[in-house]
Order: structure tokens, then C-alpha cells, then sequence
């Protein structure tokens, strides 16, 4: 087991669920990108996941692209992003700090200097465009102890599942269907559903399991609480951000780090 | 082609998780349908009945005359149906999308032809049509706009980034994620992950096929060089694919634009501000930043400033088997007018770079030599540019007055 | 042909005696031409290399299936290098010019899709072109006049009468009668005295020869009915004439315009506002007044507007073995919107006549009856007036923000 | 020989050469281009050329031509043109009055019907694009003593102009070669070469010549004297026209009738 996956073992023993929050370096300036960093890592978030913004951010939709957009204007440098988080991930020590990036801007940087510029620092890494068939390339990575995440999406055949669980360290990102995280009337089924796309997970592997897509407010969080072992909220606290300000930011936080 | 797409170190499938099965199953069917007499055979039949295939190779006697080297010739791919070689792919990818099943194509485009000929091969096969175009280019290019709507197509103007090109195919590439089971993304060009490379050179490729067949019959022996422009990539590898180690020459020319800072050209190649990338799904030279940021690009012809190239391209250049060189805006605007004066023949402004190439060439060049002009459009469509590059006064007057006697 | 170019009581020379001797040697050189295999094999030659001959017949499943009555092809003559079948006539004549040893050429041009073809063609064979134009045309059809310029020809406005068509003819007839020693006089259409109606129809006929090898070659057996818009009538004869005689039924449509009143249309048949005439050098059926006046014409499409016809349609219509009809405006535009959806294929608004015409004939027939129409030339030329027609805002907007950005 | 060649050959008794004038009916109005007839006719001209307007008047000039569109927003009528100018002719026994049009408005108004309207009344007509080879069609004409003026020009092969000739009755139009009314240095052989050109027509015709293309001042009538017995005038007076009105055709009438 890696660093990443203990932890959230061990996080595990005193809360139902964690967060993975998400947060666009440099997003609506660096300054206040780090702020919100602090303020979610205050607040108590597990699990904190910066994006280092790109030009061509195709697995993400038109909110984190348009803020992507925003973000690089004020020209972010990976090497200053990655010292900066990895300054927050020794400010606080009860959680971890995993960077998310598209490939091209790791691949300029290079996956040697990435490993030993990240290991021991950050604890793991989410590349979208980067399909498990090409997982040599993030081999540096593994071998600084830096994990990888792998997703899994629902649909995928058993035989992927498996080549991505042989790879899975530290986490695994698991999509959930559209509409799974919703309520009323078939949430039951839902749940069901949801929990057959995840038993079957599990059967592959005891990597911890964080589900995300379109979780935004407690009562998505709770509904999934003894499913996995982690929440993803990607552009909920954006949106939070974007409709009003630092102040609506930290009440979305503290809304979403209400479920224990 | 080597194994999963791969040119040397470009190409290869970079694609998020969700499209890969949707991919496997483009690459399963176009496998098939490649293997299929009578799917190849009923991909040229819509190239001839309905597109005019085979285009024409053309002799210009008063160019060869006036350049007084190389004996010039073009092959005219702005005769086919939609007035650029972009017929060939859509045709093609078009007709796999029926053979898949599928009832809808997205496609991404820039200046608009792409999204065009994507629009007409939709009406002709009666599939529905979204046609992801930059909001910024929406504007500038309007004329292209009101054609896909004539056509049936669905234009959704993307508003994020520069509102161009890349934005418009990320875009694409967006739809698709949550789209892919009904849907086909036809891309234009010889870019993105596997099969579309190895899949839009393939369908492209009878150009070089003919000009093969018609140099024999014309002048019984093959071109000495072959000049074709190069935006994503397609019409340049399908004119040089057939050609590739044989005893002619390839020569590309990219977009020189106004000049060599970031932002003022679209050269990929000759160039420090391309660098092997990954990105939009594949490998190759993108024009990017320090940071790995994709850099803007210009060029007078709205169809070659991408950012990134064909993997096919990128890996023939490393290996010296085509040579990559560029035209700026000045030295294009001097080549349409030389042949349109001389020939009577209407270049696209993208074309023109490889006329801008080739005449430069042409001179150094003796008699006995042959050179080939890929000619991938026609002009007609870039009066709007040409005419403001030109300073030509009448034209705005006539906007003037046509806008002032209203409907 | 019967003797001095008569077509039953239509046709003939009426010229002014200055052009006698000039009409004379067109005459012999054009005997002479046709009866020289090497003069033809050119001839073919061009049409092929340069303007991309032949070009297809496609065949229309969705507009058939839509119609639910005959098989409905189409004659592919928008696919032609300029985009409308006025090519293979200025390939022709502009190649017999330089057999006269002629160094200039002159035309008269209305919507200016002959005169772009005439300055194309002067370009390529390296000869001088001075286009007539209505003064009122130029404004309306600017577009056509940069492409000419940039062609190098002389564009000269006509300020005289209704300053379109007709005085743009006159005004041509004019130059000729002072430059015709090295001059040549390039109709575009079949009209006009001996030998032009024949020769403009003799270098169309191409386009039927083509559909009956085509016919046989993809259902073995020719169309039942023939449907081409009729002008001057050029591209009516060119696809009819070959099938003059023969089991084929010929159908010719007319601009029925706006209205039935004298100016609305341009209707030389089936109306009593057309009688038999004689004017700009041979006799046809003319619109005109009590007086003998010509009279003023309208259609949406600026290449139908003419107000005489080809002495061999008004002949062959006299003797019943051509049927003429017409399609107005309105049916027109909603043609045009059918092919583009139906088919993906841009009609030119003249060529969307004889789909309008088509069309409403398919679905009377059943399906073992197969029927082409001629499609003219392309309808990109006309996005102005059909974005007009169709109230296109947004066509508006670009314009306006086009000529706000200045250079 | 035709009345309308004994009247010339009458009118030359006393004359060196006779003027032949042009107006067009219904420029710039039908009163006001009858007004020009009478001045004409009243001051001497011994042949009115009456142009019966057309839409496409190929074989004229742009000032006529012009003047032509702007006649015909009259809506001049062809019987009503015969019937004006017939009693011109009736009033002013002492000329001749001509008729010219193009074919159309002639072909719609038929031939016998013309002939019988002219007949006695209107000696000739000028059609400018009826070659001679249709020369049949004006038989109408013939029979009814109406002479068609045909023309003869420039480089016209002999056996064309013998054919021409042939038919020629009451007067033969014969169109100068460019430039041979002008004077200076060349006038001499400009006038050796029209005194060829007219030779050559003389030998196979006896019916009088009529000179026209250019002759714009009393100068240039004078330098045909001798040569042919009709000198025809076309623009010059429609330019005077427009230039300064009815007072400056009227000079331009007494310059050029100034030469008897
Ligand atoms: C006429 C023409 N030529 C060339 C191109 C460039 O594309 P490619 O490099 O894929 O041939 C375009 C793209 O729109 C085009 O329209
Ligand atoms: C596309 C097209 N079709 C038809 C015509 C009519 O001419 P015609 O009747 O001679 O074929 C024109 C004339 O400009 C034209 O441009």
C-alpha cells in the first residue's frame, strides 16, 4: 500500500466519507487560488486537488475550461505551482495535496524532473489524457512514490477494469454515471446501480475508491457515504466562487465538510 | 502504419478514459470497412458521382513559361464538390459513420470548410449534423456559417479561448465524450488520436493516387517534386502518401504568417516554438510555450493556422522524407495573383502557399523537371480576405450599398 | 443546321455590314475547326485537364425518396472549373480565337458568370479580355468584377438604357464592329448571329453526350425526361440536344419571376408579351411591346433575365420536340432549399429553376422512370441574394462588422 | 432610276452636294424633335433622316444611342412617327424625308403594312441591321417605291459590293473609313484614297452616293464636294443639341447648309 492509500485508510478510521476538493491554480489569480487552497485545507478538506491550468483542458467542462482560460493569463509556471502546494502540503500535515494536469504540460516539464521535483511533497497525480495503456510513461512518478490516478468509467469492460487495477495505487478515480448522484424517486435504484458499478470495482482491487461527477452538496456526499472511501466536488466550489465570491467559497466548503 | 497509431514518436491515442471504447469501435469498423471491397468501392463511387473525382492534373504552359524552369503542373483538388479537397474525407469518414450505425456527426472547424463539407456530406447521407466553430471565427467567417444552416447543420459557437480553431475542437472532443454512441466525431484533418491520422490520409490519398496515374498518362514518368500546404496535414499526405520513397521529392509549406514571434505564424516545423507535444489526442510538434501552453497562431488563410500537425507529417519530417518550408502572407498574396493572371485558375489562399513553395523552386529548377502544385481549394470563398488585402474600395462599396437597400 | 444558320424561322444574321467579313472568317474558321481533329482533341483536352471534365451524374436517393416518383439525377455541370457550365463554351471559342490568330477577346456579361469565365479562360491562353457590363450589374454583382479584374480583364461599365444585360450586348456588338480585326466576340450563350447559336450549343453538347454514356454506363438506359433552365439557352441545348429525336422528353423552364406583367419575368414562351423578332443580330422570340420595343425582364436569378432565347429552343419548342415551362421566385428559393437539404448540392438559383421544374414533375412519374436535371452551375455566387431572400440577419451583421474592421 | 434618285439628281443642278440630316424622333420629345425636323427643313436641308427609336440600336454610337433611351420614355409610336413625318414630307415638297429603324419595330409592324403607310409619301428607308443578303424581305418596300438605302463600307469585297449594287436604288450609303473627314497633314491622300474607295463603287452603280461617318462641320462637307452628291450628317447635330439647345442646332444647321 502507498503513502496515499494509507492515509486515507487511516483518515477512514474516524470519517464516513473524505473530500477531494478541487481548485484551479492561478484561478481568478494565484494569490487567491492559494487562498482558497488554505481555506478549504482549514476548513478540515482530506484531500485537496490543484489544476494546473491548460490551454486545451478537453476532459473538462465549460466551467473549468473557462476558468482555465482565466487562470492562464496570469501566466503560471508549473515549477512555482508545484512549490506552492507542495509549501501547502507541509502546512498540513492531515491532509494531501495531488496535482491534476493535462499531459503536454508534464511532458515539457518531463516525467524524470517531475518525480524528484514532487516526490515526498505531493502525493499523487490525475492526468485525464493520459489513457492506462501509456501508464510507462508516468513510471517516474511511481517510482518517486508519487501515485498515479487512474480513472475508471461505468461501461468499461472487465478486462480494462483489471489492467487498471493491476496499475491502481494510492487511489482510483471512479466516474459515476449521470444522474447517479441525484434524488427522488429512483435514488434507491441509484444507489443500487451505483453500487453494483462499484462492487464490481472492488473486485479487482483494495486500492481506496473516491467517486466523482456532478457531486455538489451534502446530500450528494451523504448519499454515497459507505460506498467509497472518497467524494470528488470539482466545479461545484467554482461555482460557489463564480456566484458569490470567497464568501459563498467557504460556505460550500463548510456545507460539504459537514457530512463526517 | 506501426503499432496503436504510432508515427515514430508522434500519434498514438491520447484520449480521456470515456472515448476509449467508442474509439476501439471507430477503429474495429474502419478496420473492417477497410478490408471490404465494397465499402472502398462505394466510397468511390460518391467520390466520382458525387464530388467529380477524379480531379484534374493541369499543365500551366504560361507559368512553366514565365518561371522558366520546371515544367509546372497542378492538381486540382478545388474541383471537387464543395470546392476543396476536404470532400474526400468527408465522403469517406461519412460513410462509415452509416456503415457504424450511427445517425449523427460532430465535427469541429475553422474557417468553415471543414464544417461545410461536413454539412453537405450530412444532407447527402441524411445525418443529423453539430458543427463546433470558434465564436470568433463565426464572425469572420459567415459566409461558411449560412451554408451550414442552409444545409441543415447545427452551428454551436464556442466561446472559451481564443474562440478559434483548437477551442472549437476541444469542443468537439467534449461532445463526443457524452455523444459517442450515436454519434461519429468526423475530424478534417490528418490529426488526433488513432484511426484519424492513418484514416482522413487514407481517404485523402487518391489524390496522389490520380496524379500517379495521370503523370504516367500525361508525361509518362513521375513528378520530380510535389508541393502541397500544410494546416492539419490531409491534403499534403494524401497527395504525397502514394510517393513517400520513391524518387519525388515532397515538399510542404507552412503558413509564414506576418512574421516569426508566437502568435504571428503557424510554422511547426524550422522552428523553436515547436516542440513534440501531446495533446487534442496525439502526439506531435505543437507551437507551445515554455510551460506547454499551445501558442495562438496566424496566417492569411484561415485554414492553416492550427496549432499542432499530422503525426504522418511530423514523423516523414524527422525521417527526411518530406521537406518542410513556409510561405509568408506577402509571398501568398504575390503567388495568387501570379496564377490566377496567368492561368485563369482561383487559388485558395491556403493552396497559395504551396504555389508560393513551388514557383520559388520552379526557377532554380530545368525543363526537363516536373513539379506538382497540390491545388486544395479554390479561392472563391477568401474574397472577403483578398479583397481587404488588396485595398480593393468597390468591393466595401458594394457591401455598403447592398447593406443599405435592405431586404 | 440549315443553310446561313437558320433554325426553322429563327436565327440568322442580322448584323451591321461592318461585321460582315468578320462574321464570315468566324464562320470559316469555325467550319474549318470542327472539321480538324487536332482542333477538337484540344478542345477535349482543355475541357478535361482544365476544367475537370467530365463531370458526374449523381443520383438522388433522398430527394427521390422524398418526391416518391421517378429516379432524380443530376447533371453535374456546377462541378466545372468557374462553377457553371459557361466553361466548356469559353474553352471552345476561346481556343478557335487563337486559331484566327486573334489576340483580344470581348464579351458581354450580366450576372458576370460568363464574363469571370471569359477573363478566366483569356488568362490561361494568354489572351486580352475587355468585359461589357451593365453599370447597374457591376453594382449588383461586384463580386464577379473583382474576380475579373484580378483576371486582368478590362471591365467596362455600360451606362446606356436599363444598363444591364442587353446594353452590355449592344455595347459588345459595338467594340466588335471597330476592333474585329484582332478581335473576337466571345457570346455566352446560344444566341446571336450565325454561327454563334450552333457553336455556343456545339461546345455545350458535351454535356449531353456525357449524361447518355453516363445513363447507360449507371442504368443502362436513357432518361425519360431531360429538365434544364433556359437563359439564353446554352445549357438547355448543350444537355438536350443530343437527345433531340430520341424518346427522351425535353423540358426547358424559364424565370417565371414575380409576376405575369410586362418586366416581372423573363418568359419568352408560353406568353404573349414574347413574339417573333429580330434584334441584336438574329431572330428568336423576343419580350417585347407593340412597338417592337425589347422589353425589361426580371428574375431572382441574374443569369435568366435575358429577354431574347436561342433561335434553336424557339424552334425546337415550335416544332414540339422541346416543351417549355417556367418556375417563379418563390418556387424557386424553395427548390434550392430542398436540393441543399435533400442532397447536399448548392444549386445556382438559375440552375434551381430546373429543379423547381424537375421536382414538380417527379412525383406525377413512377419509379421505373428516371429523369435529369441539369444543375447548371453552383450557388455559392449567389449567397447575397439568397441570404436576402431568406432575411439572413446574421448575414447582414457580418457585413457590417467586416466593413467596420477596415484593412 | 428612282424618284428618289431624280430628286437628287435634280436637287444637284443647283447644288454641289446635298445635306442629309438626322434627327430622331421623340428626342429629347416628339414636339421638340419635330420642331428640329421643320428648322432643318426650313432652312434648306433637301434629305431628313428620321431615326424611329429603338431599345438595342446596335449599329449607332453612345450619343445616339443615349439620346435613343431617352426618346423612347416617350413611348413614340411607329404609325403615328409615319404619319408625323409624312406630312413633313407634304409640307416641305422641296426635300425628301427618310425613314430609319431597326429591324424589330419594322418586323412587328410588318412590312406590306409599312410600305402601304409609306408609300407616295416617304422616300426611302435606312435599316441598319438588314444585311443585303436579306434583301428580300424589304421587297414590300420596293414595290411600293420606298427605297431601301443599303450600305457600302470600307474593305467590302468587290463582289460584295457588286451584289449591294444590285439592289442599290434612290441613294447608296456609303460609310467613310475613319478618320478620312479629317484635315492636316494627310488630308490629300486621305481625299485620294476616299476618291478610290468611291471609284470603285461608282463603277458598278449610276444610283447617287451618300457619304457619311464623321462629317461634323461645313469644313468637312466641303472637302466631299465633288465626290459623292449627298453628304450625310449623324451626331453632329445631336451634339450640338445637347451642348446648347435648339440655338445651337439651329447654327450648327446654318454652318452646314452654308455650303451649296
Ligand atoms: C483549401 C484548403 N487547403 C488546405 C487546408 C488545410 O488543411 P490540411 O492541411 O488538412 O489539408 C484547408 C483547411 O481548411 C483548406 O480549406
Ligand atoms: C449557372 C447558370 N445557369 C444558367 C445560365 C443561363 O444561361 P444559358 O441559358 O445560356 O444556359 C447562366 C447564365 O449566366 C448561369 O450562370
Amino acid at each position: 500500500m502507498t503513502l496515499l492509500a494509507e492515509f486515507v485508510k487511516e483518515q477512514r478510521q474516524t470519517k464516513s466519507i473524505l473530500l477531494m476538493t478541487h481548485v484551479i491554480y492561478g484561478y481568478p489569480s494565484i494569490d487567491e487560488s492559494l487562498q482558497m487552497m488554505k481555506t478549504l485545507l482549514d476548513k478540515g478538506a482530506a484531500i485537496l486537488e490543484v489544476q494546473f491550468p491548460f490551454s486545451d483542458p478537453v476532459a473538462d467542462g465549460p466551467v473549468i475550461t473557462k476558468a482555465c482560460h482565466i487562470a492562464l493569463q496570469s501566466k503560471p509556471k508549473l515549477k512555482q505551482c508545484i512549490t506552492d502546494i507542495a509549501a501547502l502540503a507541509k502546512d498540513y500535515p492531515n491532509a494531501r495535496v495531488l496535482l491534476m494536469s493535462y499531459l503536454n504540460p508534464l511532458v515539457q516539464y518531463g516525467f524524470e524532473q517531475l518525480a524528484s521535483d514532487m516526490s515526498g511533497k505531493i502525493a499523487g497525480i490525475v492526468i485525464p489524457d493520459l489513457p492506462i495503456d501509456h501508464h510507462k510513461m508516468a513510471a517516474p512518478l511511481v517510482a518517486a512514490n508519487v501515485d498515479p490516478i487512474w480513472l475508471i468509467i461505468p461501461g468499461m469492460e472487465k478486462s480494462r477494469i483489471q489492467l487498471v487495477s493491476e496499475h491502481a495505487q494510492g487511489l482510483l478515480y471512479c466516474v459515476s454515471r449521470k444522474g447517479v448522484t441525484g434524488q427522488g424517486s429512483d435514488s434507491q435504484s441509484a444507489h443500487d446501480e451505483l453500487q453494483r458499478y462499484l462492487g464490481e470495482i472492488n473486485q479487482y482491487t483494495d486500492v481506496p475508491l473516491a467517486l466523482g461527477f456532478g457531486i455538489a452538496s451534502a446530500q450528494d456526499v451523504e448519499g454515497i457515504v459507505g460506498l467509497v472511501d472518497v467524494a470528488v466536488v470539482g466545479s461545484a466550489f467554482l461555482r460557489a466562487f463564480q456566484h458569490g465570491g470567497m464568501a459563498e467559497f467557504a460556505e460550500k466548503a463548510d456545507e460539504l465538510l459537514s457530512v463526517k | 502504419m506501426s503499432d496503436q497509431g504510432y508515427f515514430g514518436q508522434y500519434g498514438g491515442s491520447f484520449i480521456p478514459e470515456i472515448l476509449y471504447s467508442s474509439q476501439q469501435e471507430l477503429l474495429k469498423h474502419y478496420r473492417e470497412a477497410m478490408a471490404d471491397p465494397s465499402f472502398i468501392a462505394k466510397v468511390k463511387q460518391e467520390m466520382q458521382q458525387y464530388s467529380g473525382r477524379p480531379t484534374p492534373l493541369t499543365f500551366c504552359a504560361n507559368l512553366t513559361e514565365q518561371m522558366g524552369g520546371a515544367q509546372i503542373y497542378l492538381k486540382r483538388e478545388d474541383l471537387n464538390h464543395s470546392g476543396a479537397h476536404k470532400m474526400n474525407n468527408v465522403i469517406g469518414q461519412g460513410l462509415l459513420t452509416k456503415r457504424m450505425g450511427k445517425k449523427r456527426v460532430i465535427a469541429e472547424t475553422g474557417a468553415g470548410q471543414h464544417g461545410v463539407a461536413t454539412a453537405l456530406i450530412s444532407a447527402r447521407l441524411g445525418l443529423e449534423c453539430t458543427i463546433y466553430m470558434g465564436a470568433h471565427d463565426i464572425e469572420r467567417q459567415y459566409p461558411n456559417v449560412f451554408w451550414m444552416k442552409q444545409l441543415g447543420a447545427t452551428v454551436i459557437p464556442v466561446t472559451t479561448g481564443s474562440q478559434t480553431l483548437t477551442d472549437a475542437l476541444d469542443e468537439a472532443l467534449r461532445d463526443w465524450t457524452s455523444s459517442y454512441e450515436d454519434t461519429h466525431y468526423l475530424i478534417g484533418t490528418s490529426c488526433g488520436c488513432e484511426p484519424f491520422p492513418e484514416m482522413v490520409a487514407g481517404f485523402q490519398s487518391v489524390i496522389g493516387e490520380e496524379v500517379k496515374e495521370q503523370a504516367m498518362a500525361q508525361f509518362g514518368a513521375m513528378p520530380d517534386k510535389i508541393y502541397a500546404c500544410v494546416g492539419g496535414g490531409s491534403n499534403a499526405c494524401g497527395i504525397m502518401l502514394p510517393f513517400v520513397g520513391t524518387e519525388t521529392e515532397l515538399i510542404g509549406i507552412e503558413a509564414g504568417g506576418r512574421g516569426d514571434g508566437i502568435g504571428e505564424h503557424a510554422m511547426r516545423f524550422n522552428n523553436d516554438q515547436a516542440k513534440f507535444g501531446i495533446s487534442q489526442g496525439y502526439a506531435t510538434k505543437f507551437i507551445q510555450d515554455d510551460q506547454g501552453q499551445l501558442a495562438p497562431t496566424h496566417s492569411i488563410s484561415a485554414g492553416l493556422d492550427y496549432v499542432g500537425v499530422s503525426p504522418i507529417l511530423a514523423d516523414l519530417a524527422d525521417r527526411g522524407l518530406v521537406r518542410m518550408t513556409s510561405a509568408n502572407d506577402e509571398e501568398v498574396i504575390a503567388a495568387l495573383k501570379t496564377m490566377i493572371r496567368a492561368e485563369g485558375i482561383i487559388p485558395a489562399l491556403e493552396s497559395s502557399h504551396a504555389i508560393a513553395g513551388g514557383l520559388r523552386e520552379a526557377a532554380e529548377l530545368d525543363s526537363s523537371q516536373r513539379i506538382v502544385i497540390n491545388i486544395s481549394g479554390r479561392g472563391d470563398k477568401d474574397i472577403f480576405t483578398i479583397a481587404k488585402a488588396l485595398d480593393d474600395q468597390p468591393f466595401n462599396d458594394f457591401l455598403r450599398s447592398y447593406l443599405a437597400q435592405g431586404k
